[in-house]
Parts: structure tokens; sequence; C-alpha cells
């Protein structure tokens, strides 16, 4: 509630910083209000404040889940911002723009994990979705990001009439869209209308999309290719965890008793979208590219866990998200220096890394083996918490497929790697040191060091959702 | 209590607006110009606007009536958003068809 | 001193003698390194003749010395610990005397070689696995002696190691001994499972015992014996692993004559003898180790006559000879076999160690082609070599004859065949000996200009050996005399009696012969010395009436040339073996390989290709992605629909 | 069969042509004129149904409001029947109509075994759609949504603005 | 007190990383020491008849019930002797060769040793699992970063495909530490208490199984091996094959063999058959290498088929005669790589062609080099014998007590096969010995230094250490028998449950 609130102003007053001609106040003020609005969500861990009471009206929930949820959202964010430096300098970058909008998706992304109607939900969704559709296109001049936010914006919008539709469904079904009356009309009544389903299905695909689950997947690489890698950070993170926190929302405070209807479903999904996601990205060049399919791979990873739907659930989507979100930023933000030397975006550019850099290949390392799930790094126990969880459930097959598809990971995960520490640069030209700036080393350090500490006690989190 | 719904039962709105919805699907699928694809997601905005409040008629309940409401908003916001995209798209190519938007891919 | 130190030190003397030579060869004085190298089994002879009369006067008890636990698991204990009983202490006895003599002879012969201290060492060493096979007191530590002697041969056959063909004999006898060795070993195992142990005097005391479950050929105690006979094959060079011998005399002669002579390649015969009580419960063993040892000793003999070479002559004598043990063994008699051996040892060890004098005197000249008339230049060498041709040849008084003439005899107890086919052998014996000797030392020179003039007699240190085994080889059959010539004198046949108590007792039958009477025993002996000279004759008249000098190996016709070349054997074994495995090798490794490593690539493969399938669905146009969205939501929605009606 | 009735197939089935009509036009402003007929037909329907604000809302931010801008962006581009981008092949056609079929049928399929909907007489109220209702539920229990749509408002506004305004040196159009 | 055999590296590996000159190397060395005078003394401490010592216990995962527990016992001793004892050796060897960035190669090795401990000391599955994975890591970048020639291919094949198989061993873990009651354990006493039904126990094999064939290999999973062996930098090698082979044997022992008794009864034979597959054709492969490194990477694949038999042959002397040669071989084989870098190191190749006569100018090398060959052929008093005698009986006895038809003709079949080890050991290492040391000298050989006093501080006491433990191995039986009779007996008697 109260980040919301603080979120709301803040991106109202980065506008009005955007007057100023300095613009690295700007830059600072961002990072900071989202600083602050991290730590002001905290306050509210266990005692809800209760001004919000009067305007709520059990349209929010700020429990434990919904807290934790934000708080790996700013803290995702707050690892974004400082790696925005370099629109700071580009004269033909409009950051006060960029940051209010930044600022604005995040209200929408906090919207989705602490939602307790439809209606929020779909507010949120569409706040969200509608400040990638423009920050997929903030590179004007460029065709590749012209096309990533046409691609977007018309199946996004597309996936928004499905999503409503289901919606519309549900309510006729079930006469009202908070969570709790659908919980109500699901587990009171003996006779569930079809149209209920028909309504959750039609739901879940508008979500699914949302995450990109196959076969709802097809925009993703485009989209996450053509968009600037700083809002391809902030999409592939922020935009999957809270998609995924809300469809877990969705799913266990409304739709637990009917879990067998949607359940196999969602088996055979994720199986599909951990196998495309991890088979296409084998055969990718550009390594943005391969991030989005890795990113595809992993919502189904998560889309798993999902389907386990178990009291340890929560926890592995929350961890997951929360490593998968480190590694990811960590990961890009390397590729924005390195892109922003080579001007392009190929593992190849990433050749000799290690000698010229060894600290941006360290921490290009950790986030791939985290995301390869490697032990000591916080993506195995993600991981490990996914499997634990499915296997609660049973899901053996799929597990076996999830593993396989682990080693197939491995594979174009460790490419990077092997370009970094042990193929030698193209050129003299490229073999220079990077600059790397301070605020890029301060966001790359942290999300280093947290990666290796959850790996080593992954506890700290698993314990907040016991 | 509004006369029609004791003529009308409910399933035909469902249908009507299935049926819109499916056509607004269908030109989705069909069209090559980014404007008409837009406006057939606007269609099926409709098609759900129409279901929400035929929902809320029979059963009395205004929250659906908001909930139209809201997605007329969204939808406003949208086409904002949308045209504006268009409109770049047409200032670097010269044109709104999707067909040629295709130079990212595999 | 008690036993069992001195046992211990017996053992341990050669091995310290390694030590200190191997450590230091490049830095000890030469006369040191000769000094420790043959005081060391010099001295653990003086322990044995010690050991022996302490034995003697202590009752002919056996005794056993445990020093510590080798390997000790809860079904499974073996020990450091050596046996000293009439066995052990008649092969310790000459194998630390005939080994002495050498060492002696080795220092004098090697002393002029860049690596005498190293060849010192070995010849330590190999006396302490000698030592170690003979006095352990049971399979495995005898395991061990098996195993250190096969090794030392292998290092000594290579010994001069710049030299290619060498190396490849040396590696050669290794791997066939170690062919046998599996064979014992798996032996060794089959005790342990059905005796569980592996001590002689504990399997003999099972067996001996009445509740001993194996009777007379009962299959485990055949399977054991013809396991354990497989060792022996290995080591006693028997048909068919006895090609790596010939070839072993690459080795410096000392070492043919101490390893591939007189010491090791009994090892087999010992081995046999030791576990007596089991082969004397499997009669059948012992049918298959006549038939093997008949073959080899036949074989061996007719080879022998048409070889060249005089090491290799008189290394296919040596096959021969060890095929008349083991046709002794065969016939369950013990004894005459052990007998063999020793004479054996005390002629054949003086036959290469006199052919090393030779050799030395021309300066690595082995071809007796190239010899003859060496008579008038090396006179000690001569005489010597002429005892131990007689005694070889089986004329009494010498030490062959006796040996020799006791098999035969227990061969025509069992049947007269057999001994018509020992005496063929004899004959053969006799007749390649002489040839060698003959074209040897008498004649005339046929070497070149050069070597005639360096002819010369060896020093003291290679002759002196010589005369002391010569007097064995005349003297050393007295330790057996038969019967016939007088009554009670068969020392040897008393002193090692209690060996083969449990035998007799397990399987009389084995022992219970027609005897023979005096008359018999004449005239088989008559026929038998008879054949031989009427062969020295032969061989007489053949090379020194009329001078024939035998042709190159290569241009021998008939079966001559099958001789000549040892029956193709060498061939065969290339051919049906060693060719086909290094084949098989390189298909596995150049071709097989690949294929199983598909296992891998191939799903590498697979994975790509897929990968590669999937990108193209990503076509980039926005038109599919739509259809996408919503064909997967048509098929998941009719796929619930159906499935939850 | 009353008024209220014939005037809803008649609404139906004009809304259902003209949707097809949009779609299947050649000339994007005959799509746009079409769609507007659509939407006047829903506003007819909305008031059968009593939802008189949304009603007027529709007509006034539909009709008025988007559809004017579609209109607006069409003339603008100056897109045409001419500039149509050439039309999909006829079996992609065929395919999406047939997939759009198969959507509807699943729908419908779905929807087979729904029971008829029973009309709780008492509790339907005539007047919920009526301005003083609507508000009276927006400004109590939705005023959250209600704020924060806000939000998306301003971000949509900041957006568009971000992206549609012309830099130094780009041409208009 | 084990936490300290795993923190000991970890630190000095941390600490080595910043040191950036060639003092790495000494201050790692230096570590390694400690970590041995630490080995030792809790060896020293270390009682063979009691259970679990030395234990660290805390709670790592509590929302999981996972705990971290660390402790030593009679089947994990040995390798831990192994691992500390080594790993000096190692650092050692390294000394005369020059790498690129040497703080990072130690590191990297002290980091392997943290890990490798850890497998052999860890008590639950998870703890288990992150240091499995954790020695993978420094020795994939060890061999990729300083490997020869293809190294990038080679390496990433060999990661890849062993990772694969640890993610089948991660299934089944998690997949039994779901079947632990209450709210679940992951402690290795907790999975031997299972009762898992045949099924289950078939499933769970066959994920571990893979992943410890994989990793050490057995065949048809070798593949990557002789490859990775050959272009690694020697150290690499000495780990891979010395000890990180050692945790598929260990793992079996610890993890596989008590966990699905019933399933590795099943499929003893199974996996019999394909040991002595692997251990003929590895030895025959061998036979042709004209790589001296190459051919001792099939010799140890050999190997390791002769002691994965052992354990499978479900006797107490084959499954002691494992532990004891997974010891020795390791001695062994790190002395030989050792050998192979000191010719490498002064010739420039390792093509036999190319090699002959060292030990006419080197006497010294021809000795050590001597004994450790001996050693691998497993010549009695040596390490090798012991280790091979045990297995080779264990082997023989399994197969002689179970087959109803005809049990001593197979038996004597299977010892001939397996043993066949002995003769092909002795054709292809006697090969390699003579080629490099023996014959004439050849242009690459004719200036050759016989081994400095660094090298002579790595062979001697391994060459000591090959005798030691062929005269006195019972020093090392002694240490593990009590615990792999009592594994033995569990195992055995949850089979015939």
């Amino acid at each position: 509630m109260l980040s919301i609130l603080l979120l709301s102003v803040f991106g109202i007053a980065n506008l009005f910083l955007g007057f100023l001609k300095n613009r690295q106040i700007l830059f600072v003020g961002a990072i900071l209000f989202v600083l602050i609005t991290f730590g002001a969500n905290l306050v509210e861990w266990g005692n809800p404040l209760d001004f919000g009471a009067s305007i709520n009206k059990g349209m929010m929930a700020t429990d434990k889940t919904s807290v934790l949820f934000t708080a790996v959202l700013l803290f995702t964010a707050f690892l974004i911002m400082p790696l925005s430096q370099n629109y700071i300098q580009d004269k033909e970058a409009q950051p006060a723009e960029y940051y209010a909008i930044l600022l604005f998706s995040l209200v929408g992304a906090v919207m989705m994990v602490s939602y307790e109607s439809l209606l929020m939900l779909f507010v949120g969704i569409e706040i969200l979705s509608i400040s990638m559709y423009v920050l997929t296109g903030a590179n004007k001049r460029n065709n590749r990001s012209n096309e990533a936010a046409m691609k977007y914006f018309l199946q996004g919008s597309f996936a928004t009439g499905i999503f409503l539709f289901g919606v519309a469904l549900l309510y006729g079904s079930t006469g009202g869209f908070s969570l709790s009356k659908i919980q109500e009309y699901v587990s009171s009544t003996p006779n569930i209308s079809p149209m209920l389903y028909l309504g959750l299905m039609f739901t879940l695909v508008g979500m699914l999309f949302k995450v990109s689950i196959a076969p709802f997947h097809f925009w993703t690489p485009d989209v996450y290719d053509g968009a600037p890698t700083l809002f391809t950070t902030f999409m592939s993170t922020i935009v999957k965890t809270a998609g995924f926190a809300a469809l877990f929302k969705l799913l266990s405070s409304s739709f637990g008793n009917v879990y067998g209807y949607w359940q196999t479903g969602f088996i055979t999904l994720s199986a599909l979208t951990i196998v495309v996601g991890n088979l296409t990205a084998v055969y990718q060049q550009s390594f943005k590219r391969m991030m989005a399919y890795s990113s595809i791979s992993h919502a189904g990873y998560l889309l798993l866990a999902v389907t386990a739907f178990n009291e340890r659930s929560s926890s592995a989507i929350l961890f997951y998200s929360l490593s998968y979100s480190l590694a990811t930023v960590c990961a890009f933000g390397v590729l924005m220096l390195v892109s922003a030397k080579n001007h392009n975006e190929e593992y190849n550019s990433f050749n000799g890394l290690a000698k010229s850099n060894p600290f941006l290949a360290l921490v290009m390392t950790i986030a791939m083996l985290s995301l390869a799930g490697i032990p000591l790094t916080s993506g195995f126990f993600g991981k490990l918490w996914i499997f634990i969880s499915a296997f609660e459930r049973g899901m053996y097959w799929v597990m076996v497929i999830a593993a396989l598809m682990s080693a197939v990971g491995l594979y174009y995960y460790f490419k990077v790697i092997i370009a970094m520490y042990l193929k030698e640069p193209h050129s003299k030209e490229t073999d220079t040191k990077i600059e790397v700036p301070t605020p890029y080393i301060i966001a790359l350090l942290i999300g280093t060091i947290l990666t290796v500490v959850l790996g080593l006690l992954p506890d700290t989190i698993f314990g907040l959702l016991k | 209590m509004p006369e029609i719904i004791t003529k009308i039962p409910l399933e035909y709105y469902i249908i009507l607006a299935s049926i819109l919805f499916c056509i607004g699907v269908i030109g989705v699928l069909t069209r090559k110009n980014a404007l008409i694809i837009f406006m057939c997601v606007e269609l099926m905005l409709n098609a759900v606007n129409m279901l929400f409040i035929a929902f809320s008629a029979y059963k009395g309940d205004a929250a659906g009536q908001v909930f139209v409401f809201f997605i007329m908003a969204v939808a406003a916001a949208e086409v904002a958003v949308g045209l504006a995209i268009i409109v770049m798209i047409y200032r670097n190519t010269r044109s709104v068809d999707i067909g040629q938007l295709n130079k990212i891919k595999y | 001193m008690d036993n069992k130190t001195l046992a211990l030190l017996a053992l341990l003397l050669p091995f310290i003698g390694f030590l200190i030579n191997g450590l230091g060869f490049r830095r000890l004085p030469k006369p040191l390194v000769g000094l420790v190298a043959v005081a060391m089994p010099l001295a653990s002879f003086i322990i044995t003749l010690i050991l022996f009369g302490k034995f003697q006067s202590g009752g002919s008890k056996s005794m056993t010395f445990i020093y510590a636990n080798w390997i000790a698991i809860h079904d499974i204990t073996i020990s450091f610990s050596l046996l000293i009983d009439q066995l052990s202490l008649i092969m310790l006895s000459f194998v630390t005397g005939v080994g002495t003599l050498i060492h002696v002879y080795s220092a004098g012969y090697m002393g002029e070689d860049e690596g005498y201290g190293k060849f010192m060492a070995y010849l330590n060493l190999f006396m302490f696995s000698m030592l170690a096979l003979i006095m352990g007191s049971n399979y495995m530590i005898m395991f061990i002696g098996w195993e250190g002697v096969g090794l030392c041969s292998f290092l000594l056959i290579g010994f001069w190691n710049k030299n290619r063909p060498y190396n490849a004999a040396a590696q050669k006898a290794f791997v066939m001994n170690r062919i046998g060795d599996l064979g014992l070993i798996l032996g060794v195992f089959l005790i342990f499972i059905f005796f569980g142990t592996s001590e002689y005097k504990d399997i003999e005391a099972f067996v001996g015992a009445e509740t001993n479950p194996y009777k007379v050929g009962a299959w485990q105690v055949v399977t054991i014996t013809i396991l354990l006979f497989v060792g022996a094959m290995g080591k006693s060079a028997q048909v068919p692993l006895y090609t790596w011998l010939p070839d072993a005399m690459a080795g410096p002669t000392p070492v043919s004559a101490l390893i591939h002579a007189a010491t090791m390649v009994t090892a087999g015969i010992y081995m046999v003898v030791r576990s007596n009580f089991l082969y004397s419960l499997a009669p059948a063993t012992l049918d298959i180790v006549l038939v093997i040892a008949l073959i080899t000793a036949l074989l061996a003999a007719s080879i022998g006559i048409f070889q060249n070479d005089i090491k290799k002559v008189l290394a296919y004598s040596t096959v021969s000879q060890l095929g008349y043990m083991f046709m002794a063994l065969g016939v369950a008699s013990y004894t005459s076999g052990m007998f063999h051996v020793i004479t054996h040892a005390f002629f054949k060890a003086l036959l290469f160690l006199g052919a090393g004098s030779v050799i030395h005197a021309l300066h690595h000249e082995q071809d007796i082609r190239n010899m003859g008339g060496l008579r008038k230049y090396m006179p000690i060498t001569f005489i010597t070599f002429l005892v131990a041709t007689l005694a070889i040849s089986g004329i009494p008084p010498f030490a062959g004859f006796f040996s020799k003439d006791e098999i035969l005899m227990h061969l025509y107890q069992k049947s007269p065949v057999l001994w018509v086919l020992g005496v063929a052998g004899s004959a053969m014996t006799s007749f390649y000996m002489f040839r060698l000797f003959f074209l040897t030392f008498l004649g005339e020179f046929r070497g070149t200009e050069e070597q005639r003039h360096h002819l010369h007699e060896s020093p003291i240190s290679i002759t002196l050996p010589l005369m002391i085994l010569a007097v064995l080889s005349i003297g050393g059959g007295l330790i057996g005399i038969p019967e016939v010539f007088a009554k009670d004198a068969n020392w040897l046949a008393k002193f090692t009696a209690p060996l083969f108590t449990t035998s007799q007792k397990l399987n009389p039958q084995l022992f219970n012969h027609a005897h023979l009477s005096h008359s018999t025993e004449y005239i088989l002996m008559g026929v038998s010395v008879v054949v031989a000279i009427g062969s020295i004759i032969f061989a007489y008249i053949k090379f020194v009436a009329n001078r024939t000098v035998p042709k190159p190996e290569t241009e021998q016709q008939g079966i001559g040339k099958v001789l000549a070349n040892k029956y193709y054997v060498d061939e065969l074994y290339n051919t049906v073996f060693v060719k086909p495995i290094l084949a098989f090798s390189r298909f596995l490794g150049e071709s097989f390989e690949v294929f199983v490593d598909l296992i891998v690539e191939g799903f590498g493969q697979i994975v790509k290709g897929l990968g590669n399938a999937f990108r193209k669905l990503q076509t980039g146009s926005i038109g599919v992605y739509l259809f996408a969205i919503v064909i997967g939501a048509v098929i998941w929605i009719a796929f619930n629909l159906f499935i939850y009606k | 069969m009353s008024l209220s009735e014939n005037l809803f197939y008649f609404l139906s089935f004009l809304a259902i042509l003209s949707a097809l009509m949009v779609v299947f036009s050649k000339n994007p402003i005959h799509s746009v004129l079409y769609l507007i007929i659509v939407f006047f037909t829903l506003t007819g329907q909305y008031i059968l149904l009593n939802a008189q604000f949304l009603a007027v809302v529709n007509i006034i931010v539909y009709a008025g409001a988007i559809m004017v801008l579609f209109l607006f962006v069409i003339m603008f581009l100056n897109l045409k029947r001419e500039t149509e981008p050439p039309a999909k092949s006829k079996i992609l056609q065929f395919a999406a109509v047939i997939s759009g079929g198969l959507l509807l049928l699943v729908i419908i399929a779905s929807l087979r075994t729904l029971d008829p909907y029973k009309i709780q007489e008492g509790k339907i109220k005539g007047d919920i759609g009526l301005v003083e209702n609507l508000g009276k539920i927006l400004y109590n229990d939705f005023l959250l949504p209600f704020e924060l749509a806000s939000i998306l408002f301003l971000a949509a506004m900041v957006g568009a603005v971000m992206l549609g305004k012309r830099e130094g040196g780009e041409r208009n159009f | 007190m084990t936490l300290w055999l795993v923190l000991i590296p970890l630190i000095a590996s941390l600490i080595v990383f910043f040191i950036r000159n060639e003092q790495a190397k000494r201050i790692a060395l230096l570590f390694s020491c400690l970590e041995l005078i630490l080995g030792v003394y809790l060896v020293a401490q270390f009682d063979p008849l009691k259970k679990l010592q030395f234990e660290t216990n805390f709670s790592w995962i509590a929302s999981a019930g996972i705990n971290f527990h660390l402790g030593i016992d009679g089947i994990g001793i040995l390798p831990v002797i192994l691992t500390v004892l080594l790993v000096p050796f190692i650092i050692l060897s390294a000394f005369e060769t020059k790498y690129e960035k040497p703080n990072v190669f130690y590191g990297l090795i002290l980091l392997m040793q943290a890990s490798l401990v850890g497998v052999f000391t860890a008590q639950g599955a998870f703890a288990y699992y992150l240091f499995w994975e954790g020695a993978l890591i420094p020795v994939y970048f060890l061999a990729a970063i300083w490997g020869g020639e293809n190294r990038i291919r080679v390496t990433f094949k060999f990661f890849i495909y062993t990772v694969f198989g640890s993610l089948l061993m991660l299934i089944a873990l998690v997949y039994m530490y779901m079947q632990t009651p209450g709210s679940h354990s992951d402690e290795l006493q907790a999975f031997y208490a299972l009762g898992l039904s045949k099924n289950t126990q078939y499933i769970i094999f066959i994920g571990l199984f893979i992943a410890f064939a994989i990793k050490m290999p057995v065949f048809p999973f070798h593949t990557w091996q002789p490859d990775t062996y050959t272009i690694s930098p020697t150290p690499a090698t000495m780990l891979l094959s010395g000890i990180m082979l050692k945790m598929g044997i260990y793992s079996v022992i610890r993890w596989l063999l008590p966990v699905t008794p019933t399933a590795v009864w099943d499929n003893s034979t199974i996996v019999m058959t394909l040991a002595i597959i692997g251990l003929i054709y590895g030895a025959i492969i061998a036979i042709q290498q004209k790589d001296i490194k190459r051919l001792l990477a099939y010799s140890s694949f050999s190997h390791v088929g002769l002691m994965v038999a052992g354990i499978f042959a479900f006797n107490h002397v084959g499954l002691q005669g494992a532990m004891i040669q997974m010891l020795a071989h390791g001695i062994n084989v790190v002395g030989l790589f050792f050998v192979v870098d000191i010719i490498q190191r002064r010739t420039g190749t390792r093509n036999l062609a190319d090699l002959g006569g060292i030990t006419q100018s080197a006497p010294v090398l021809t000795v050590l080099f001597a004994i450790i060959m001996l050693g691998s052929v497993g010549l009695p008093l040596t390490n090798g014998f012991v280790g091979e005698f045990m297995l080779l009986i264990g082997i023989f006895k399994f197969s002689y007590l179970n087959f109803a038809v005809m049990p001593l003709a197979i038996a004597i079949s299977v010892g001939v096969l397996a043993g066949s080890t002995l003769i092909f050991g002795a054709v292809y290492m006697l090969r390699m010995f003579q080629g490099v040391m023996f014959g004439e000298k050849t242009l690459k050989t004719a200036e050759f230094k016989d081994v400095t006093v660094s090298e002579a501080l790595v062979l001697v006491p391994l060459a000591i250490l090959v005798l030691v433990m062929g005269v006195a191995p019972n020093i090392f039986i002694k240490l593990s028998e009590p615990a792999t009779k009592e594994l033995l007996d569990f195992v055995i008697s949850k089979i015939n449950k």
C-alpha cells in the first residue's frame, strides 16, 4: 500500500525533476526513490499500515507474501536503476520520462503481486504492459526497437482481450471478481458452472502470455532482442516476477479446488516451455537473444513450481524469481557495458573479456552459473526448491525433462564463459579494458554477492515464508 | 428491472459476445494493417464489455459495469500508446504493414 | 640367533645387497659392489647350511615362522610367514649355492659392463625373490616371489636396454609369465574359497583330516591343480607358454644360467611338489601334466637339434629337461622330479656358464658355426663343458644319469610307451648336446682371424664356478643313488619322504606301482645309456669325422626347416593372438570409440537439430505468433473439454 | 415478440454484420466506420440492458474519442485502399477464419452444458446503471483502482508523448 | 573438526586468488601442507571401531530440515586421506612449470580440494551434491584455461556430460529426500533407513548409477575421459584421475549400495559385465596408444572397471579391495602423470615414437618411474597388487557363489576376464616404460636432465608410499574394515528383508 503511494508520488516527482537541466540529479533521485520505497515496503512486513484501509476496501492485500514479492521487485529495480547511467549521457534519451515510466510500471507490478480483486490485477497488468510497450520502443530511431514495440503492443493488447474475456466469464459464473468471492463460489458450489472453467482458461491464457509460456511465448525473443537492453532487463526480471506472483496468487487463492482442471495442461505447458526455451537457445549467436530464450525456459521452471501447487511453491517462486532476477541483472549489466564498446551483442563480443576485465568476467560467470543452476549459486537452490515441490506432486517425468534440459541450458550459458575465458579477442580494439562506472560496480557487486550468499544460505529467504 | 432480461435469455448475450469476440480474433489473424488489427482488438474489448454489462444486468450487480468503465479507460490509454507506436513506425518505415515487421527473427 | 631370525636373515640379506648396490651403483667402487653382491647370497647359503643342521638336529620337524600380517580382513588373512622344511631346505641349498657361484662368475663376466652395479643389484633382488618363493609358508608369499622373479627376469633379459629386440624379449617373458600367474592366482582364489586359507600346512592338514570333503578326483581340487599348473606352465616354460624362454637368452649369460636354467624356471616344479597333497588328490591333473610335459620335452628337444645359437640350443634343452621334470611329477614321482631339478641346476648352470665363457672369449659371438677347436684355447672351459654335456646326456656316473634314469624308470612303471618316448627324447638330447659340444670345441676354428687372435681362457672368477659346478655335476647324483646300486642309499628320497605322507595317505594307489625287478631296472638303464652313447657317436661321425657344418636356419629344407623355425609356434602365436589383439586395439581405439561416443555426440546433435528446428518457428511474423496464441488456446481448451466433459 | 426483443435481434444482427465488415472491408476508413456502427449497436444493447451511463460513455469515449483518434491517424498517415498492405494469402486467411471459428466452437461447446440462467427476481434492480449508483460504488469500493487508473493514464500519456514527439531533425511524416 | 578440513583449503584458495605473483604457489603449498597435517592428526585420532567422528553439524536450511553435516567414518577416511595427501604433491608437481596467472591456477586447485574433502565427508545429500558440483567447476576451468589443443571442445563435452549425470543424481537425491518420513531429512542415515520399494529403488539406482558411471567412468560412458585427461594440464589430470574419479567410486559405496540394495543386487551382474567390458576395453585400447598421457588415461579407465566390479561383487573382500585400490590408484596415477609431465617438459613431446633411452641420462627417474609403474601393474609388495588381489578375489567369489549353473566355469571365465587386467596391464605399461626409458636416445631425448630436487620431493614420497602400501596395507585396511563390514552387513540384511 505504502509502496504504491510512494511510487506514484515519486513517479510524478521524477517528471518534475526532468525540468531541471541536471540529469545526474534525476539519476540519483530515481535510485533513491526506489530505495526509499523498498525500505517503506519492509515497514509493512508483518504489520500492514491501517491508513490504507479507508481506500482499500479489500482491493489489495498486505500480507507477508505480497510484501516479500514487492520487496523482490523493488530490490531488482534498485539494481537495475544504476545500469541506466549511460542514458544520462545520451542526448537523444529522455531520462525523466524513462524514470517516471519505470516507477509507474513498478506501481503496476506491485499491484500484480498484491491484488485481491481481478480488477486490480487487470489495472496492474495494464499499467505494467503499457509502460513496457512504451519503453520497448524508447529507442525511436532504431527500427528494431520500433518493430519490437509494435510486436509487443499488438500481441499484448490481443492477450489483454483474451484475458478480459476470461474475466468476464468468471464474473458471469461467480458473480464477482474479488478473489475471495471466486474462492467462495468454487469451494461452496457443488456444480461448478462450465463458464467458470472457460473463464479460467481464457484468463490463464492471458496471463501465461505475459509470463511467456509456450506456445504463447513467441513475442518474447523478438521483443527482448529489439528493446533497449536496460528495458529488456526490466522486462525479463520485474515483469516475469510480477507475472508469476500474480498467476500463483490467482490460482492459489481462488482455484485451488479445481486444481485438477488446470494441472494437466500446466504440466504439459511447462514441459513444452522448458524444452522450447532451452533447445532454441542452443542455436543462438546473439547473447541477448539467448537470454530471451533462457528467460522462456526459466518461465517454464517457474510454471513447474506453480503447477506443483503446494506450500513450498510460493517460496520456490519467490526464491527462483529473486535468484533469476539477480543473475539476469548482472548478465545484462555486463552485456550493456560490453555491447556499448563492441557495438555487438553476440557471444563473440565477449571474447577475451577475462583478460581485459576480470571483474566483469567473474560477475558474468557467476550469473551464468546461477542461471544454469550450478551449486554454490542461488540458482541451484531455486531449481532445487522447484524440483522438491514438483516431486511432492509426483510430477516425475517432467522432472526428468527439466533436468535433461538443464544440462542443455548449461551448454549455452557456458558458451559465454568459454568466450570470456578461453577465446582470444578478435582485434586489438576489442581487447582494451572497459571502463566500468561506479554505479555499475555497485549494482553488479551487490547482485553477485547476493547470488553467492543465497547460494550458501538459502534459508534466509526460504525461512521467511515458512 | 429492464424488460429485456425477461424476454431474452442470458445465453443469447453470451453467444453474441462470443461471436463478436471471435470475429475480432479473426480480424486480428487475417489483416496485415496494424491499425485494423488494433481496431479488431477494440472489437474484442467491446465484446467483453457487452458480456460484462449483460452479466451485470442479469445479476443486478453494478460492479460489472464498473469493470467496463475501467476497460474503457484502459482501452483509451492503450489506444493512445498504440497509435503513438504506429505513428512512430510509420515515420521510420512509411508503412503500417505488419508483414514488413519481421526483421527480428529466429 | 634363533631359527626365526636366521630364516628372515637368509631371505633379507640378498635384498639388503640389492638396496646397497641399487641405491649406490653409480657411486660405489666396483670391487665393493662385487663384494657386497657376492657376500649376500653367500651369507644366505651359509645360513641355509646352519638351518639345515639345526633342522636335522631338531628332529626334522617343519618350522613355520610368522612375522606379521600382510593382508587381513575378516575372512581372509595372509601373513608374512616363512616355512622351513625338507623341501624348502633342499631348494634353498642349491639355489643359494648355485646362486653364489653364479654371482662370483658374474663379478668376473660383467666386470667391464657399465651397468655392473645395477646388474649385481638385480641378481641380488632375484635371489631375494627366489628365496621368498621358496621359503614362503603360503601361496601368497610364494606369489610375491613368483612375480618377483618374473620382474627380475624382465629386468635382466632387457638388461642391455638400448637394444629394442632385447626389450621385446623381456616384455614377452614378463607377459607370458603373467598369463601363467593369472592361472596361479585364480587357483589361489579357489584355494581361499575352498580351504579358507593359503597356508600350505593348514591346507595339508585340512585335506589330510578325516573330515576332508574333497576325495580323490574331486572336481574342486582338479580345477585348483589345473589352474596352479597353468602358473607352472608360464614360469617353467611348458607348452604352450614356453616360447619366452628361448627369447630370454637375450639377457647376459649369467642370467640365463641362474634364472633361465637353474632356479627360476624350476619354480613350477617346486610349486607342484609343494602342493603334492593337492595333486595327489587329482589324478586327472597329473595326467594332463604328464601329457603336456611329454609334448614339451620332445618338442623342445627336436627343436634343439637344428639350432645354431649356442644359447638357444641350451635354452631348448632347458625346456626339454623341464619337461622331463614335469613328467616325473606327472607320474607322481615327486622326489625324482626334485632330484632332476637339483642335478639339472648343476649341469645346466655349468653349461650356460661354459657357454658364457666361450661367448666372452669370442666377444659375443654366439653362433656355433663360427666356433670350433676351442679345446686348445680354453681347456678348463672345455673340460667342464664336457662334464656337463655328459651329465645331461645321462652317461653314468654323472649326476644327470641318476636323476634322469629315475624318471625314466617311473615312466616305465606307468607305461612302457612313455618310457620309449622318454628314451627317444633322451637320445635327441645327447645328440644335440654333443653336436653343440663337437662344433664348439673340436675341429678347426671357423671364426674370423681377429677373434682367433683374442682367444684366451677366461679369468679365475669365471673358471672357478665352472670347476665347482663340474664337481657337483659329477658327484651330484650321489644324493639319490637308486636302490639297485645300493640299498637305502637314496638319501634324497628318505629325506623328503615326510613331505609326501599326506599324499600317500590320501591316494595310496597313486604310489602303488608294480615293483620292478632289479634286472628290469638294469636293462632299462642299459638301454637308455646305449641309446645315448649311440647318438653321441652319430653326432661324432657327423660333425667331427665328416666335419659337417650345419646350414644356417634359413636354408634348411623339409622337416629341418620346420624344426629350425621352431615349428612356427612364434609365428602362430603372432597370427592367432598378437596381431588380432593389436588390430582389435586399433579398431576399438580408432573406430569403435567414435561409435560409443555417439551416445554423447548423438545427443548433442539431436539437441542442436531440434534447436534449429524450433528456431525456425520463430519466423518474426506477428501473424504467426498470433496464430500460435489462438491455436494454443483452442487446443488447450479443447483438451480440457474432452478430459473434463 | 416485443419491441425490445425485436430490437435485440436487430441490433445483434447489425453488430455481427458490421463487425464482419470491419474485418473484411478493404478500405481502412470503411473499417473504422463499420466499427463505429458496431459501437452504436452495442450502445443500443446497453440501453436495452439499462446501463444508461455506460451507454453514454461508450458513445463519448469509444465512438467519440477513440474512433476519431483512429480516423485522425488514418487521415494523418493518408491510408487508403491503395496503400493497404497486400492481403494475406488465401490459405492464411482461410486458416485464420478456421481458427477463429474453432475458438468460437470451443467456447460454445464449453458452454453447451451450461444450465439456463435463472433470474432471481427480487435481486435485480433497474437503476444500477445510473450515474449516481455507479458513482457510489466507484468511489467507495473501487476507489483505489480508480485512483490508480490515473497512474495508468499518466504513464500512457507520458509514453505517447515521448514516442509521438518529433525529435529535432526528424521529418514530420 | 571436519569443517576445518574443508575450510582450510577454501580460505587458502581465497587468499591465493589475491596473490598475483609466483608466490601464490608457495602459499598454496603451505596451506595444503597444513591441511595434510590436520588430516594426519585426524587419522591418528581416528578410531575405526566407532562410527561417525569429528562431526560438524549445524542447521543449514531449517525450513526444509536440511543440516550441514560433515563427519568422517571408516568409509570416508581413505578418500579423505587420499585427498589431503595428494594435493600437496600435485601442487608441488606444478612448481617447475610456469603457468599463466598462477594465483588462479593454484587457487582453483585448493578450491577443488575443499570440494573434494566435502564430498567425502558430507553426511547430507544436499551438502554432498553441493560439493560434488563444486568440485567440477574448478577442474573444468583448470582444464579449459591451461589445457592443450582442442581444449574448448573437449572440456566442454566433459563438463556437460558430467553435469548431465549429476542432474540425474540430483533428481534421485531429491526423490529420496521426498521419501523420508515426517518433515523430510536429507541425512545419509535417514536415506539408509528408508524401506524403498523395488521399483523406487530401480528408479533411484538408474539416476545415481548413471551419474557415478559418467564420473568414474564406466563403459560406455567414458568417451569424455581420454580426451580430457590428455588435454588437461597435468595437475588437473592428476586431480581428475587421482581424486575426482574416486568420487564416483566412493559414492557408489556410500550412496548407491545402502540406499538401493535390491536394485544393486539385481543389476550387479549387468554392472559387473559393463565394468569388465570396460576394463578389457580400456586395456586393449591402451596397448596401441602412441601418446603416453592418453595411454595412462585408458589405463586409468581400465582400472576403474576393476574397482567397480569389485564393489558390485557384494562381498567384503571386493568392497574393501575397492577402498584400498582407490587409495593405491590415486597415488599411482599421480606419480605416473607426473613422470609424463616431467618428460613432456624436458622433451616437448609425449609421443612414444619420439622418446627413448631416457634411462641413460636419468637413472633416478627411471627407478622412481619403475616403482610407480610396477605399482600400477600390480606387482606383489606394491600397493597396486593388494587392491587388485582383493578386488579379483571378490569378483571371483561373487561369480562363484551367485550362479546356479556351472558356477566354477563361470567364476573362472569371469576371473580370467577380470584378471586379464594383470596381463594387459603388463603389456601396455611395460611397452610404455620400455618405449620411454629404454632403447637408443632420440633427438628429443638427447639432452635429458635427471629429476630435480622439487621433482624428487614428489616422486620419492610417492614411490615410498607405493611400497609401504604394498608391504603394510593393513594400516589402511584396518581403518576402513569395520565400516565396510558393517555397511555390507547392512546392505545384505536389507536385501534379505
